[in-house]
């Protein structure tokens, strides 16, 4: 039989590795890239949860499809920012970003 | 059937804990007659989009098929009110559109009393305002625009009677919104019309928003938007709709206080008057401002049970008390003829929500009734002038009886019936008000019921008083004017002559104890109705109110009548060339300066200027200059005067300062400086680092959850 | 769902779609050169094979495969070498779904039409990857290019989808050309009509000019358009890799054509035939009709010139998009008031 | 329950055969010094979670999945790499030096310490049902519109908002119009 774990444990997994990329990549759309893996790390949970609970009204998955439409949106703001920021600044680079420092 | 009878047992239930005064009205289905009246709504709404699309190249540009559609609706609403008035008709018609979770959206039609009594009223004032409208529109730029949305405006406010439930209603209720909006605006040439155009349709937005909420709040807490499913439940003792009734029927309340322009929002229907004639008539007779009052009426059997509502009857009671005195008063001063009129509209609109407050629902529909034909008469009558003299100010008016003698005959009567003269409309009208209102403060001396009889007697007075003075300097006097007067067309006096007759005979509809056709009529619906009849007209009231009135003619006609010290005589009634001079005092004349009061009522009780300043500039802007303005009169002058007096006291502590206080002041700020620079280093505005900070706190927080 | 034998079913069925998309795109390869030149007034190929030049296709795939297999020396070689495969599996996963017959289907999914969207939006990605890796800036921006078209006509294209789905009541390809098959009685005739007379002609005809441009035949050839791009992403590919891409252009055109069959013209479905034949029948049905549309590519191929890269994007975003909405409004509207 | 005899589920297998992928190409994801093949391996990464989803009978999600993902997001994160000039061969700068990175990935570790510590905890070894076919797209539609029928008009007013705001943001500033 299955355990509900090792999906839990890959979701967690996944999330982890995600929070890595968030926190160490430089190029912003590497950290947009990161983000979209603790997503779906996320994403797993849900669905995974769901067939766990073999819920009656689909919650799980029906967040899981609102969470995927938030991160096409997200990814689409994102890039459109990171473009912005290319244009002006002619760097992705996120270190050099630190205009919320003062 | 099983749930007929059910609900016929609930009703029943209902009856014996409310005693005998509650009655349900005998009544058919009207078969056929009801089940095909969605075409009231529907071919007033279909005519307003073949006219967009069509108008121009039909034969009279849109006027014909605006004329036929209205004239479609009073006819059948005619055919109805006779067929209600012989068998009674209390039928509902729900097609379902769609469901939002157990929420059935559904759109359809109610054809009972109450609504009939609106597709009548709708159909008959609207068919006399079309014609008249064609004479008076002639030439007009947008003709054809004119009636497309006039017509929908008609629409509109048919499909808001029609409707069963809350959805359909606040569709309606926004389509006369907004074509209410388009026809105030009509004249957009003129910055004036336009913001008084968005000044209507905001005041009124704000309303809507509280209908919205209450609506809202009350279909979840009944669980349906449909008004009979929310009267049923309320019969069985919802104990959800106990609770939030009170918000929900203020809410509602609210709602109904901006489309009938109640106190604090009056103050877009004098504005309004920037359309033209037509429509001024028609939305104060018919549509338009009567859907407040229509939807208390439609809600009644919710109001009238305190169990539900709380005190919402008595914030109604006051808040239409206070409008038919304040907005009569301010109709005292006014110069423009239409705003004369408007002002009263508000104020008689005052008397029908007052009613419906304590409780006198036939009165309070019946003067909606006889009111609907007087007002769109006498702003027929003023139209009609208006195209005379081309001037809307009473200045330019005077002695027109001579010229106008259609106009002056039926105006008198709209007049007559206005102040309530017995036996025009309103003298029935307004003593049913009076007399239920005195009944209910007899029977239950509330504090709000006695305010409200009280300046309901005064209202009459200062009615006769305003009307007084309207006919006297229009139709008595000097013709001041520039223009040369002359009698309107007949297709314009045709429609006054007809609303003349109606405003004559109207009131004797529903004499009590007599005739009560508008009783039998109103009452006809599924939901009992708990009010008091009355056997016989109330005389002694009737003494008291109708000297009152006379007193105010008087008063009025003393004043400004042409035997009076303060008007103006010219060389004995012919048309003269006014001179500059004397055209001022003709308008200082025209006012009624009392010493205090005026100046008040000039200001329209300032409250006009109070949303301009305290609601809408600031939103524009120039809060900061009020503030700015409090900052440096107010604000600073306290540091000022401290200031002064403190440096003085520097100098004297000056020499301390600078060395023992610096010292330890300087040593704190270098440390501060220092841990600033310090913490600046672990926060660098980089953001992965928040992030990493912030999960740090997530790790740290989950594991003390597992740990525990 | 996981019975063991999942697997080992879903391999057997993709190597019959694989084998019916060879067998498939070599007589469509053949079909073009045929027709064009006869459209133009030429011959077309005549020596290869003898009578007509049958053989030209095989021999033209021959050609290719004996070429050397470069790759360009700055170029990301794995990303290089993969493009075709994401290409040509994107192409082949759409036979998957496409019912030949009530029961000749690879795997009938209860969400076939969307699965068809999904899957073929992967085609891009490989696009993408053959332009970015060519290490070329015609290949870039053809690349580039291909992306933005893609994009920007596979919303017309499943906007039209939808359109049909709305109709038909499911996301089922048996399903949708079963709502076909059922019979629509007026007065006293009974008859079965496809779903491009019964008010799908706008999805339709929308569907098949965004089917040409996702395809990136002429007129919507901007990625490869060799006036201004040599061959746009194509143009470092040689050998195997570009018969790749040539094979899963032509596959992809079969594919599509199937679908619009499917869609529009009532799939495998032919009237007055009983329906214990049309296992039997339909493979012909579906391909015949296929070929239809594949006749009408090849005839604007031969009679439109190219658009330019901006009238191409407002055709659609201006155009098929607005048009396509309005579509589904009043799809939907008939939907639910009928 | 023995390791033997989880492996003894043929279902493992295909989960293994899935998620090792699927982990391995989102440490790559995260990892990677070439920014386009990062982006590259992120398709390997969600193309293993739709399968995922599949093979929990999610089908809808699965292929929302592909076709969200891997047909626009993707898309979208490649054009924006190319815009920006990524180079083709790998890059020096793209992560943080290893000062920064170590402490990055005690925190991951750690995190991932304590989630496993709290589900074997909670979980233990409860098994879970896959579900003998995927879930009707029908029920999942009518479950969004009836229970969820707030969010998800939430959902397309955010969707709104973010389309109106990815052209504001990326358009190019026009100068300004003479009259």
């Amino acid at each position: 039989m299955m355990t509900i774990i090792q999906w839990i444990l890959l979701g967690a997994a996944l999330f982890s590795v995600g929070l890595y990329g968030v926190l160490t990549r430089r190029n912003a759309v590497l950290v947009l890239a990161s983000v979209e893996i603790m997503l779906a790390a996320v994403n797993i949970n849900l669905v995974a949860f769901d067939t766990y609970l073999s819920d009656p009204a689909y919650t799980g998955q029906i967040f899981a499809l609102f969470v995927i439409a938030l991160a096409a949106a997200e990814v689409g703001v994102g890039i459109a920012i990171i473009l912005m920021i290319f244009r002006n600044r002619h760097s992705v680079d996120v270190d050099e970003l630190d205009l919320m420092r003062y | 059937m099983p749930a007929a009878v059910a609900q016929l047992s609930r009703v029943a239930v209902f009856l014996q804990e409310h005693g005998d005064s509650a009655e349900l009205a005998q009544a058919g289905d009207g078969g056929g007659l009801a089940a095909y009246a969605w075409l009231i709504p529907v071919v007033p709404m279909v005519v307003a989009f073949l006219i967009l699309f069509f108008g121009k190249y039909s034969p009279w540009k849109g006027w014909g098929m605006a004329t036929a559609a209205l004239g479609f609706v009073a006819v059948y609403g005619t055919v109805l009110a006779v067929a209600n008035l012989r068998d009674g008709i209390v039928a509902e018609f729900s097609v379902n559109v769609g469901d939002i979770g157990t929420f059935a959206i559904e759109w359809g039609w109610v054809v009972d009393g109450l609504s009939i009594l609106m597709f009548f009223l709708v159909g008959v004032v609207g068919l006399l305002v079309f014609v008249y409208a064609n004479a008076y529109m002639k030439g007009d730029a947008r003709y054809t625009w004119f009636f497309a949305s006039f017509t929908l405006f008609a629409g509109g406010m048919l499909v808001l009677v029609s409707a069963p439930n809350f959805i359909q209603l606040i569709v309606g209720w926004e389509l006369v919104g907004v074509s209410s909006y388009l026809l105030i605006g009509h004249y957009w040439e003129d910055m004036d019309n336009i913001d008084a155009a968005n000044k209507a349709f905001m005041t009124n937005k704000v309303a809507d928003a509280a209908l919205f909420i209450g609506a809202i709040i009350m279909s979840l807490s009944a669980g349906s938007f449909q008004f009979s499913e929310i009267f049923t439940r309320m019969i069985e003792g919802q104990t959800t709709l106990g609770q939030f009734g009170f918000w929900a029927g203020l809410a509602i309340f609210i709602g109904a206080m901006g489309k009938s322009a109640q106190f604090p929002f009056h103050v877009w229907l004098p504005d309004a008057m920037a359309g033209p004639t037509p429509v001024s008539a028609l939305m104060h007779a018919a549509t338009m401002v009567t859907a407040g009052v229509y939807l208390i009426a439609r809600l009644f059997p919710f109001y009238q049970l305190p169990e539900f509502s709380g005190s919402v009857s008595t914030i109604i009671v006051i808040i239409g008390a206070i409008t038919l005195l304040s907005m009569g008063l301010l109709a005292i001063v006014q110069d423009d003829i239409k705003r004369v009129l408007a002002y009263s509209t508000v104020s008689q609109l005052g008397y029908m929500v007052a009613a419906l407050g304590v409780g006198a629902y036939t009165a309070g529909l019946f003067h909606l009734f006889t009111h609907a034909f007087f007002k769109a008469l006498l702003f027929l009558g003023a139209g009609s002038i208006i195209h005379a003299v081309h001037s809307n100010n009473m200045s330019d008016m005077g002695g027109l009886r001579k010229y106008m003698p259609a106009t002056f005959w039926t105006f008198l009567v709209g007049t007559a019936a206005l102040v309530g003269i017995f036996p025009f409309a309103g003298f029935w009208s307004k003593d049913e008000i009076i007399s239920s209102a005195f009944f209910n403060a007899t029977n239950n001396p509330e504090f709000a019921v006695w305010f409200m009889v009280v300046l309901s007697i005064l209202g009459a007075f200062i009615t006769a008083f305003y009307m007084a003075r309207v006919v006297s300097l229009t139709f008595f006097g000097t013709y001041l004017g520039d223009a040369k007067p002359h009698e309107s067309p007949a297709v314009m006096v045709v429609p006054m002559v007809a609303l003349a007759v109606g405003a004559a005979t109207a009131g004797l509809l529903n004499i009590p104890g007599l005739t009560e056709v508008v009783t039998d009529w109103v009452t006809t619906r599924a939901f009992p109705i708990v009010e008091h009849h009355f056997a016989q007209p109330e005389y002694f009231l009737i003494a008291i109110v109708t000297p009152v009135v006379l007193l105010g003619l008087f008063i009025g006609w003393r004043l400004f009548g042409p035997s009076s010290e303060l008007h103006y005589t010219g060389t004995g009634g012919e048309a003269v060339d006014v001179s500059a001079p004397q055209r001022k005092v003709a308008v200082e004349r025209d006012t009624f300066r009392i010493p205090v009061l005026y100046p008040v009522l000039e200001n329209k009780y300032y409250i006009d200027d109070l949303y301009m300043n305290g609601l809408v500039r600031p939103t524009m802007g120039p809060i900061a200059d009020a503030t700015l303005w409090v900052d440096m009169n107010v604000v600073d002058a306290v540091p000022n005067l401290g200031a002064g007096v403190a440096r003085y006291a520097a100098a004297a502590v000056a020499v301390i300062d600078d060395n023992a206080v610096d010292g330890f002041y300087n040593v704190t700020g270098a440390t501060t400086g220092a841990t600033g620079s310090f913490l600046r280093q672990l926060f660098p505005g980089r953001v992965q680092q928040y992030v990493a900070l912030s999960f740090a706190g997530v790790v740290i927080f989950a594991a003390l959850f597992v740990i525990f | 769902m996981t019975s063991g034998f999942f697997w080992l079913d879903t391999f057997v069925k993709v190597a019959i779609a694989l084998g019916f998309m060879l067998g498939l795109a070599l007589p469509v390869i053949y079909a073009e050169l045929k027709i064009m030149a006869h459209m133009q007034n030429r011959v077309g190929p005549y020596y290869a094979g003898g009578r007509w030049g049958w053989a030209q296709p095989i021999a033209d795939g021959l050609k290719f495969v004996q070429k050397e297999d470069l790759v360009p020396a700055d170029a990301d070689a794995p990303v290089f070498k993969t493009a075709p495969y994401v290409v040509i599996m994107a192409t082949i996963a759409i036979f998957v779904v496409i019912p030949l017959g009530p029961d000749l289907v690879a795997r009938d999914l209860d969400l076939g039409a969307f699965y068809l969207l999904a899957i073929s939006s992967i085609g891009t990605l490989g696009v993408l990857m053959a332009g970015w890796s060519s290490a070329n800036k015609y290949s870039l921006m053809g690349g580039l290019r291909a992306a933005a078209q893609l994009i920007a006509y596979e919303l017309p294209l499943l906007l039209a989808v939808l359109a049909v789905v709305v109709q038909a009541g499911t996301m089922s390809l048996t399903g949708i050309v079963e709502a076909q098959s059922a019979a629509i009685t007026i007065g006293p005739i009974s008859v079965s009509l496809p779903f491009i007379l019964t008010g799908q002609i706008i999805s339709f005809v929308i569907f098949v000019i965004a089917m040409v441009a996702e395809l990136s035949r002429i007129p919507f050839d901007m990625p490869i358009a060799e006036s201004e791009l040599t061959m746009g992403y194509l143009t470092e590919y040689s050998s195997v890799r570009f018969s790749m891409f040539f094979l899963a252009e032509y596959a992809s055109l079969i594919a599509l054509s199937m679908v619009v069959a499917t869609l529009f013209l009532g799939g495998y479905f032919v009237p007055l035939v009983p329906e214990a034949w049309l296992n039997l029948v339909g493979p012909m049905v579906v391909l015949g009709k296929a070929a239809l549309i594949v006749f009408f590519v090849l005839w604007i191929r031969s009679t439109f010139p190219r658009l330019r890269e901006d009238q191409l994007q407002n055709l659609a975003w201006r155009w098929l998009i607005p048009i396509s909405l309005v579509n589904i409004l009043v799809i939907s509207f008939f939907a639910v008031a009928i | 329950m023995t390791i033997g005899d989880w492996l003894t589920e043929s279902a493992n297998w295909a989960f293994l055969f899935l998620a090792i992928p699927t982990f391995v190409a989102s440490v790559m994801v995260v990892s990677s010094r070439n920014v386009v093949r990062a982006v590259l391996y992120l398709v390997i990464a969600l193309g293993g979670s739709a399968a995922l989803f599949l093979m929990l009978g999610a089908e809808f999600v699965g292929w929302t999945v592909v076709l969200v993902y891997i047909g626009a997001v993707i898309i979208l994160f490649l054009i924006g790499i190319m815009i920006t000039r990524a180079p083709l061969t790998k890059s020096v700068d793209l992560s943080h030096p290893i000062s920064a990175k170590a402490p990055a990935a005690l925190l991951s570790v750690l995190l991932f310490g304590v989630v496993a510590w709290a589900v074997v905890e909670s979980f233990g070894l409860e098994t879970i049902p896959l579900p003998e076919e995927a879930t009707r797209t029908g029920e999942i539609g009518l479950s969004i519109f009836t229970s969820w029928v707030i969010p998800f008009e939430v959902v397309s007013f955010v969707l709104l908002a973010a389309l109106i705001g990815g052209i504001v943001l990326a358009r190019k500033d026009e100068p300004a119009e003479v009259p």
